[in-house]
């Protein structure tokens, strides 16, 4: 029964996810394809659920649908109207052609690989204790074995930090050049 | 485990990582290539997560965590540079920045 | 362990590093230079008298590792032939220097740096017996010549370069692939260490760049504009030492070390030195331009030497050595003569525009005339006992190339008397006027001590063919003809 | 005797490098002294030479020297080796001897020119040239020696060298000669092969016996000989050689060079006795070209090349000679033609001298009434060229020719040939004679005449050509096959002869010989000197000089001139100058074709990233 | 209860002491009045890269043994230590160049703390040794790097070239990062070594994440086909950045890349070894068939990189001791040449005022003669000619693909060696053969602001490129005994 339920709520992410996604790459307006986005992005972390990455749904939500994606739709309102396009056009001929069948191609080496695989490793996940995925797990994880990974991510997201001001600032310089 | 086997979400991230990178190649507009660059690294952070649901092993999950940072990092440059753009009146389309080629 | 060879290699760079350096102008940079050419040949003289002709060994020699993991190192010496291409090499790098000081080239110090460092490269090339060194020397003697004919060359320079290069390049880097492959198989690069191997490829790869460098028919495409348009000195070097080094590379490398291909391929090669010969003679006696008959007859004796080369036997491989020396000289002083022509009648050497010259300048034509006369190998020249050897060593391949030789005789005489005559007599040319002076005391003393080693070389060519390569290096002629 | 032998060739290389390092610093007319005493030294020295070789015995006259090796190569060792035995030193006292008489000639007759140092340097040179053709040890020195001797030839005819038609001529000399010293050097590598040595014991024992090889050797030999000797086929140089100053011709084309084919035959005889076939074969060729000479030189107008085809004649004969083994014969031949040769040159030089240079008979004509010496001489010379007794010719040429009888049938055709040559000879000659020296002297020759101080020309050309007349008059008494010989008996050793004619056929054919050429004198003398009958026209075909300038033009010149051409519009221009364009291009034009690929959109950058993922992921999948 | 684990500062100081350079730059770029920030922050970073410098060596030398640390996070080895010699010394060069460079004074410092920053990420990134610290450390320098590119944004070229490389970055770590996925979920483990251990070698899943690592990693050290945002980011970013690029991203790159192929797919050797070797190829191909029509000399010189990339991957592919040691030697003439190029190229900028190309270059020779000399030399090096060691480096290439007995990847080296002789040959007889006079070009206006640390700079990487040609057998003994940190 349980079962049934998480196959109905898998279901259902996992389309409405691959369906928002197509549409942030469709819509022509950018601001309908942030916030496509986010809506792609609480899919995911729906589905982060059911894999049993608490911490990391939150995360997504947190930091993604929150801090990022309001950074996106401030900068698509600060540029105003100038940000529309129509969707798909230009570019050499070749450019679709090829685009698609790269892609395509991607997606099906994934697959035929997952297919080489079906009712094998992926099959049987190893059992989960009751704590996996929880804060204090992950926390825990942070400050032992990926200590390091945790204070570069800190320095990256520094430097961009920097970056941000850098670009940003001077741009603002230069408007007020012209002004 | 409830639900469908970890062949399923490997799918579904394969799925979207074309997606963003079909974004990336056809679209024009550099804020929806940003976008597009997001699903990417998201599908590869539910590849991720699905990989350390199925070996019970935290370290995908703190690797998404981090990825969760960097995507953070890289759409703030992305977005300052796209800024500057619109401040010095370029037109958002990424096809239009041809200067540099040959 | 010796340092004489080291010497002679680095004494020409040390000279060139100070002429790029020193504070002074552009005229006692070139005596300075000068001076340190005539130094060089001092040095080598002191080789020559320590040097034991008797002993097939290599001598003076020094040996210290440079890099152990693929066993290259720092081995240079000299056997008994190498004295004479060193030798060759300083006396004529002196007399180009020395006429580049003459005519006074403008940004002399550049110009000089780059003709020692030259002489240093091309002595390196001759006495390098670790192969990788071998090549280094090989490729360094390009730097130089490109920006010197880049530089100092004619109106088409540009273009003459870049064809120099293109030929030049790529037959090095087939026989750089060939050194790698032949190097680790043998796990050292050490000439003296090595023993021959059986490879047609490694063998084709060598004969590649040797055959581009002396040149031979078909890979000479560089020849002519390079020598048209580089300054007469250059040219010089070009067709008297530097082509000399593809020659010595045969003589060296290809030879010895391959003699199952040299076996093999032993029509081949003969084949393309009778083709060389007949056809060079036949397009410099259709050359309009003095310059156009001397490096036509410079390919014309390439294809000489390398039937001797490849005639297998020591009448042929002497013959060889002795006819490098001469050509050396011979094509050394030809090409600084024509560049005192030129420089007189202020044309590119067309015999439509010279003639006459001759009349009131005893000086310039008795030179043009001496060295014109050694150069078709009259007999009791020099250059005719080189041609007597080779012809002997390889008639006994075949007689057929040793007819192709007695032919293309005949045709050097036609070429080259037609070239004197077309500078030195009949009617006066349009381009000869009467200011144009007799050579000058500078320019007589660069050429007349050419024409005095040459007339010494025809008293006792033996000097040179008597004390050569019956000193085999390794695998010499190990197969049989 | 070596050290004579030595100084002998010492001298004249002195002499040519002195004049030419002393350049301006000494006068012209030292330069002159300085070239004669020179060589009359080395004739002196051979002399000695001569003197201490009659002190000792016949078989032990033959001496070789070498100073040093001069060129060797693993085992094989070529010495600079001079052999001074009776046939060499015999030819060293002619060389030098007429020599120093012809270079004192020209003393008077070169006074005047611009660059008389120059002459006298190239005469030195020559003289040493042939020292060491003759002197030489070995073959390897002969053959320098006989390269040596073509390029002072070369040097001498071109001698006015803004005269383009005197440097062509030298230009054609050389060349030819070039060919003679191909086959030569060929021959040299044969030896070498199959005997390993070239010193002319060593060879001569050793070379092999009949067969092809020792045809191709003497065929070679042979090959120079007529090259150098103006035999035909190779004999077109020197009439026109004679665009060089008088003396030169008399001294290079008439006394000496030209006859150096005979030395050679007769000093590698036992090579060519190896090969009868070529002996008989350089016999053929001589009575051949005596016959061709003497008809042409009927029709010629150039006082000089009249006596060049004469001088091509009698070398026939010394070829006669030497090709039926009668080898003392061709020597003294060679002998007594360098005198009277020389003697008649020189007695033209002095009516060409006295006019101006000019050479056309028919202009020259009549001067005999202006200058008696000179035509008395020339008289002389000209008796002596057709062998009417007791002048030289007659004792030289008549033994040559009976020797002919000797020889089977073959001999009989040659010396039917000769005895016609011998007609031949007494036409042309004193066709010659009669036009130019008898007869009223022509307009042109009353108006340039000059005379030198009250002569005919200056002293030193006239005693120089005094002594040659007398040498011509009695230089046949040296030796009269029936009656002595001590030139056969000196040199017997070196080269004993093949024919023995009997006295009887002597005695006959010297009075054949006297007759058919008092025919001819009385022949010319009817139609020149009476004009009873009058001239008829000459074949056109003898003008032309039986073509063979043409076929040479054709064979040789035009075809490597049309090669050369050839090659540079066919291969050097498209193939070797295109193959490097072509390549180039090609590179270029990918490059262009990148340069287009990379197009500057970003998108187009992330799909060459895709496409190389997705490549490589199907490779890994398809073969890992 | 947290066991913390044992961190050892030393293996992070060289890193460490970069970052603490830009930690210090950020307060300059606040603190220190505008006028002095230039010479305050050029200073600090040019400590921060010696200082980094030192300690690798120290590092170098202190650790005979590779040991993993932080729990497998990173290595502390001779291979990373040695890189991080290479990458300082290029850094500090880097710095000397960038002083004069016309840049806005009120992000000088911040400038010098992203330059500092990417210095210590390329450090970090050569010691990672798991497939987390790998991704981040790549992020950490990409990102200071995308934000240099684009830091003289009011030059459109810079704002563009700082875009293109900032999306194709992207998706080349995605990339990464998804290929990261599919390794992680085959094997279950981060860390190289384990994953090695952990079997499932030819396994599917293992070998299509195996090519995405490979085409990320190919995308940074830009070899073709991933190398094709290049060009354009190095002719649009500001010049001293490029040089940094040029060669701090490539040596960083292609030693990691040599390092997690050899040590976490070495069961798969068959597999990476021909790819890398037909990438090889075609950087080989790409990168110089396509420089030579350019006439822009940045843009020639980021082909000719390309072509280096290929050159450098031969001795990947090779796969053996020697290759190693091979691409490490190859590394340190390589960084010196391209930097010193792309130095002299900001010279002859600063002068002229306008982009370098062919045509404005002429006369260059004459007119600087140590700056036209060192130009030559670079060029000769890179053509691989003696006397520089990029002759010895290609040598080493090429007998470490005949070692593993591939004598076609040296036909291929070869035959792009004779291609590269037209265009470095060319930018040399741009220098000097053409005199201005012939191009009616008046010579660069006077004479040019004195700049004794470029000049400084330039005259380093002189003695490096002909240095290394004399010193070879020490080089070498560094090289293999890094090489032998390395499980081949």
């Amino acid at each position: 029964m349980a079962n049934f339920l998480v196959w109905v709520v898998w279901v259902v992410a996992a389309f409405a996810c691959l369906a928002s996604a197509l549409a942030v790459v469709s819509f022509s307006n950018p601001f309908y394809s942030a916030l496509a986005l986010i809506g792609n992005l609480a899919l995911l972390a729906v589905l982060y659920l059911l894999l049993a990455g608490e911490f990391v749904a939150a995360g997504q939500v947190l930091v993604y649908g929150g801090a990022v994606m309001v950074m996106f739709l401030f900068v698509i309102a600060y540029l105003g109207d100038r940000t529309d396009e129509s969707p798909w056009s230009g570019g050499p001929s070749w450019q679709v052609v090829g685009a698609v069948l790269a892609g395509g191609a991607i997606l099906a080496e994934v697959c035929v690989v997952v297919g080489l695989k079906a009712g094998g490793l992926l099959s049987k996940p190893q059992h989960v204790g009751r704590e996996f995925g929880t804060p204090a797990a992950l926390g825990r994880a942070f400050l032992t074995d990926h200590l390091l990974a945790f204070e570069i991510t800190s320095i990256v997201l520094l430097v961009a930090a920097v970056g941000g001001v850098v670009l940003g600032s001077h741009a603002r310089m230069e408007g007020d050049a012209r002004a | 485990m409830h639900g469908p086997d970890i062949q399923w979400y490997v799918v579904l991230s394969a799925l979207l990582f074309a997606t963003g990178a079909l974004g990336v190649m056809l679209r024009r507009n550099p804020l929806i290539i940003l976008l597009s660059v997001e699903i990417m690294l998201n599908a590869g952070n539910l590849l991720l997560i699905a990989m350390s649901r199925l070996h019970a092993d935290e370290g995908g999950q703190v690797f998404a965590i981090s990825v969760m940072a960097i995507a953070a990092s890289e759409v703030v440059v992305g977005l300052g540079l796209i800024v500057a753009m619109g401040r010095r009146n370029v037109e958002l389309d990424v096809d239009k920045l041809r200067t540099l080629r040959g | 362990m010796h340092w004489l060879t080291t010497i002679l290699i680095v004494l020409p760079a040390a000279g060139a590093l100070i002429v790029a350096v020193a504070p002074f102008s552009s005229y006692w940079l070139g005596s300075f230079a000068a001076l340190a050419s005539l130094i060089e040949v001092a040095v080598w003289i002191t080789a020559v008298s320590r040097f034991h002709f008797g002993s097939a060994a290599l001598q003076l020699d020094q040996h210290a590792s440079w890099f152990s993991d693929l066993g290259v190192s720092w081995h240079v010496g000299q056997y008994r032939f190498s004295v004479w291409f060193v030798g060759m090499t300083v006396v004529a790098m002196a007399a180009c220097t020395i006429y580049g000081w003459w005519v006074g080239r403008t940004r002399g110090r550049a110009y000089f740096a780059l003709m020692l460092l030259l002489t240093g490269a091309i002595v390196g090339v001759f006495t390098a017996q670790d192969l990788l060194l071998f090549y280094a020397f090989f490729e360094a003697m390009l730097i130089p010549l490109y920006v010197l004919i880049g530089v100092w060359g004619g109106s088409e320079r540009l273009r003459a370069t870049i064809t120099f290069v293109v030929y030049t390049v790529v037959g090095s880097l087939l026989m750089l692939a060939a050194i790698v492959v032949f190097g680790l198989q043998q796990g050292t690069f050490d000439m003296t260490r090595m023993s021959p191997s059986t490879s047609t490829w490694l063998f084709l790869g060598f004969v590649a760049a040797f055959a581009i460098k002396s040149p031979l028919f078909p890979l000479h495409g560089w020849l002519p504009i390079t020598y048209r348009e580089s300054p007469a000195e250059v040219s010089a070097v070009l067709s008297g030492i530097v082509g000399k080094a593809g020659l010595y590379g045969l003589l060296r490398i290809a030879i010895p070390f391959f003699p199952q291909p040299v076996h093999d391929l032993r029509v081949l090669m003969l084949a393309l030195g009778s083709v060389s010969l007949v056809y060079g003679s036949l397009l410099a006696f259709r050359a309009p331009d003095f310059r156009g008959v001397v490096m036509y007859s410079s390919l014309a004796q390439a294809g000489l030497i390398v039937l001797g080369l490849f005639a297998n036997n020591s009448l042929g491989t002497d013959g060889a050595v002795l006819q490098i020396v001469n050509h050396a000289l011979v094509s050394t002083a030809l090409f600084l003569l024509a560049g005192m022509i030129e420089r007189r009648t202020g044309t590119r050497g067309e015999f439509a525009l010279l003639g006459g010259m001759a009349r009131g300048r005893p000086a310039l034509a008795t030179l043009v005339m001496t060295v014109g006369i050694v150069s078709l190998a009259v007999p009791l020249s020099t250059t005719f006992a080189g041609e007597f050897l080779i012809l002997a060593g390889v008639f006994q391949q075949g007689w057929g190339w040793a007819v192709v030789g007695a032919v293309a005789i005949v045709l050097a005489a036609m070429y080259m008397l037609r070239a004197i005559s077309g500078v030195l007599h009949q009617d006066v040319g349009p381009a000869v006027s009467d200011s144009a002076l007799d050579l000058r005391l500078g320019e007589l003393a660069i050429v007349v001590p050419l024409v005095l080693c040459l007339l010494g070389l025809s008293a006792w060519p033996n000097l040179v063919a008597g004390r050569a390569t019956s000193s085999a290096p390794v695998g010499w002629t190990k197969y049989a003809p | 005797m070596a050290a004579a032998a030595w100084v002998t060739l010492a001298l004249p290389l002195a002499a040519a490098l002195a004049i030419s390092f002393a350049g301006t610093a000494i006068s012209r007319r030292v330069a002159g002294y300085v070239s004669t005493a020179t060589t009359m030294g080395a004739f002196a020295a051979a002399v000695v030479a001569f003197a201490e070789m009659w002190g000792k015995s016949a078989a032990h006259r033959g001496a070789a020297t070498t100073s040093w090796t001069w060129l060797s190569a693993g085992p094989y060792h070529f010495g600079l080796t001079l052999l001074a035995d009776q046939l060499s030193v015999v030819m060293m006292l002619i060389v030098t001897g007429v020599g120093s008489l012809i270079i004192a000639y020209s003393v008077g007759y070169m006074d005047g020119e611009d660059e008389e140092r120059r002459f006298f340097a190239y005469m030195s040179l020559f003289v040493f040239s042939m020292l060491l053709l003759v002197e030489g040890g070995n073959l390897l020195l002969l053959l320098a020696g006989w390269g040596m001797v073509g390029l002072s030839s070369y040097l001498l005819i071109g001698y006015y060298q803004e005269r383009p038609s005197a440097i062509q001529a030298a230009k054609k000399a050389f060349v030819m000669n070039a060919f003679g010293d191909a086959t030569m050097a060929l021959t040299l590598f044969l030896l070498i092969q199959h005997t390993g040595r070239l010193d002319y014991g060593g060879v001569f024992a050793a070379s092999p016996h009949g067969g092809a090889v020792a045809n191709l050797i003497a065929l070679g030999l042979l090959g120079g000989a007529v090259a150098k000797s103006a035999q035909i086929p190779l004999h077109t140089w020197l009439p026109d050689a004679m665009e060089g100053p008088t003396p030169v011709s008399a001294l290079i084309h008439a006394a000496t060079m030209v006859t150096a084919g005979v030395y050679l035959i007769v000093r590698c005889h036992p090579l060519f006795e190896k090969a009868y076939v070529v002996e008989d074969l350089a016999a053929g060729l001589g009575a051949a070209t005596l016959l061709m000479a003497g008809l042409i030189a009927l029709v010629q107008t150039d006082i000089k090349r009249v006596i060049a085809y004469s001088t091509m004649s009698q070398i026939g004969y010394m070829f006669v000679g030497a090709g039926l083994g009668a080898y003392p014969n061709a020597m003294f031949h060679l002998m007594t033609h360098a005198f009277f040769k020389a003697l008649l040159f020189l007695a033209a030089g002095i009516a060409i001298h006295a006019l101006a240079g000019e050479q056309d008979i028919r202009r020259l004509a009549g001067v005999g009434r202006l200058m008696p010496f000179t035509k008395w001489v020339f008289l002389a010379g000209s008796l002596a060229l057709v062998g009417i007794f007791p002048f030289a010719g007659f004792f030289s040429k008549d033994s040559i020719i009976t020797s002919a009888l000797d020889h089977g049938w073959y001999g009989d055709v040659i010396y039917a040939a000769c005895l016609a040559g011998a007609f031949l000879t007494g036409v042309y000659a004193f066709r010659l004679y009669f036009i130019v020296f008898t007869g009223e002297p022509t307009p042109f020759a009353r108006e340039h005449f000059h005379r030198h101080h009250g002569q005919e020309g200056p002293a030193s050309m006239l005693w120089t050509v005094g002594v040659l007349g007398v040498l011509s008059v009695i230089g046949g008494l040296l030796q009269f096959a029936p009656i002595w010989h001590p030139l056969s008996t000196w040199l017997d050793p070196v080269d004993r002869p093949l024919v023995a004619p009997t006295n009887a056929q002597e005695w006959v054919t010297s009075a054949i010989a006297i007759a058919v050429g008092l025919a001819g004198i009385a022949v010319a003398w009817v139609l020149y000197a009476a004009r009873r009958v009058p001239v008829p026209r000459a074949l056109p075909a003898l003008e032309k000089k039986l073509y063979w300038d043409e076929l040479y033009d054709a064979v040789w010149y035009r075809t490597s001139d049309l090669a050369g051409r050839a090659l540079y519009a066919l291969v050097e221009k498209p193939l070797i100058g295109g193959s490097i364009a072509a390549v180039t291009g090609a590179v270029g034009l990918g490059s262009r074709e990148l340069s287009v690929a990379q197009n500057g959109l970003v998108r187009s950058y992330a799909l060459a990233l895709a496409g190389g993922l997705a490549v490589l992921a199907v490779v890994f999948l398809a073969v890992r | 209860m947290i066991h913390k684990p044992h961190v050892d500062w030393f293996a992070l100081a060289p890193s460490l002491s970069l970052l603490g350079a830009a930690g210090l730059l950020l307060m300059v770029a606040v603190l220190v009045p505008r006028g002095a920030r230039k010479p305050v922050g050029a200073s600090l970073a040019f400590a921060g890269f010696v200082a980094s410098g030192i300690w690798a060596a120290f590092l170098d030398d202190r650790s005979p043994h590779a040991a993993a640390l932080v729990h497998d996070a990173m290595w502390r080895d001779r291979w990373g230590a040695l890189a991080q010699v290479i990458l300082a010394g290029s850094g500090a060069v880097a710095v000397l160049v960038s002083y004069r460079e016309r840049m806005r004074d009120e992000h000088v410092a911040e400038y010098y703390a992203l330059l500092s920053a990417a210095g210590a990420g390329m450090a970090f990134f050569v010691q990672a040794s798991n497939l987390m610290t790998l991704f981040l450390g790549l992020e950490w320098f990409s990102i200071s790097l995308y934000v240099l590119t684009a830091i003289d944004i009011d030059l459109i070229g810079s704002l563009e070239a700082g875009l293109k490389y900032l999306v194709v970055g992207a998706v080349g770590s995605a990339t990464l990062l998804f290929g990261s996925g599919l390794v992680y979920g085959i094997t279950g483990q981060l860390s190289f070594d384990r994953i090695a251990t952990a079997g499932h070698a030819h396994d599917a899943m293992l070998v299509v994440g195996l090519a995405m690592v490979i085409a990320g990693l190919a995308f940074k050290s830009s070899a073709a086909p991933f190398h094709m945002w290049t060009p354009d980011a190095y002719q649009g970013a500001p010049t001293p950045v490029t040089a940094f690029m040029a060669s701090g991203t490539k040596i960083a790159a292609l030693v990691v890349t040599y390092r997690v192929l050899a040590t976490a797919f070495p069961h798969d050797e068959h597999l990476w070894r021909w790819a890398v070797a037909a990438i090889a190829c075609l950087s080989l191909a790409w990168g110089n068939i396509g420089a030579l029509v350019q006439r822009n000399v940045k843009r020639i010189l980021a082909y000719s990189s390309v072509s280096h990339a290929g050159f450098m991957l031969i001795a990947v592919a090779a796969a053996n001791q020697l290759g190693a040691r091979a691409l490490l030697y190859y590394l340190i003439p390589y960084s010196a040449m391209s930097l010193g190029a792309f130095a002299v190229v900001a010279a002859r900028e600063r002068e002229l005022q306008a982009p370098v190309t062919l045509r404005n270059l002429a006369g260059f020779g004459w007119e600087r003669p140590f700056l036209g000399v060192s130009m030559w030399v670079f060029m000769l090096g890179m053509l691989g000619f003696p006397l520089t060691g990029g002759f010895i480096g290609k040598f080493y290439v090429f007998a470490a693909a005949y070692r593993h007995g591939w004598w076609w990847l040296i036909v291929v080296g070869v035959v792009a060696t004779m291609i590269s002789a037209y265009y470095y040959l060319g930018i040399v007889r741009a220098m000097y053969f053409r005199d201005t006079a012939e191009l009616q070009l008046a010579p660069a206006g006077g004479s040019p602001p004195y700049d004794p640390l470029l000049t400084a700079g330039v005259a380093v990487a002189l003695a490096v490129t002909v240095g290394s040609f004399f010193a070879v057998q020490p080089l070498i003994d560094v090289a293999r005994s890094a090489a032998n940190a390395l499980p081949l």
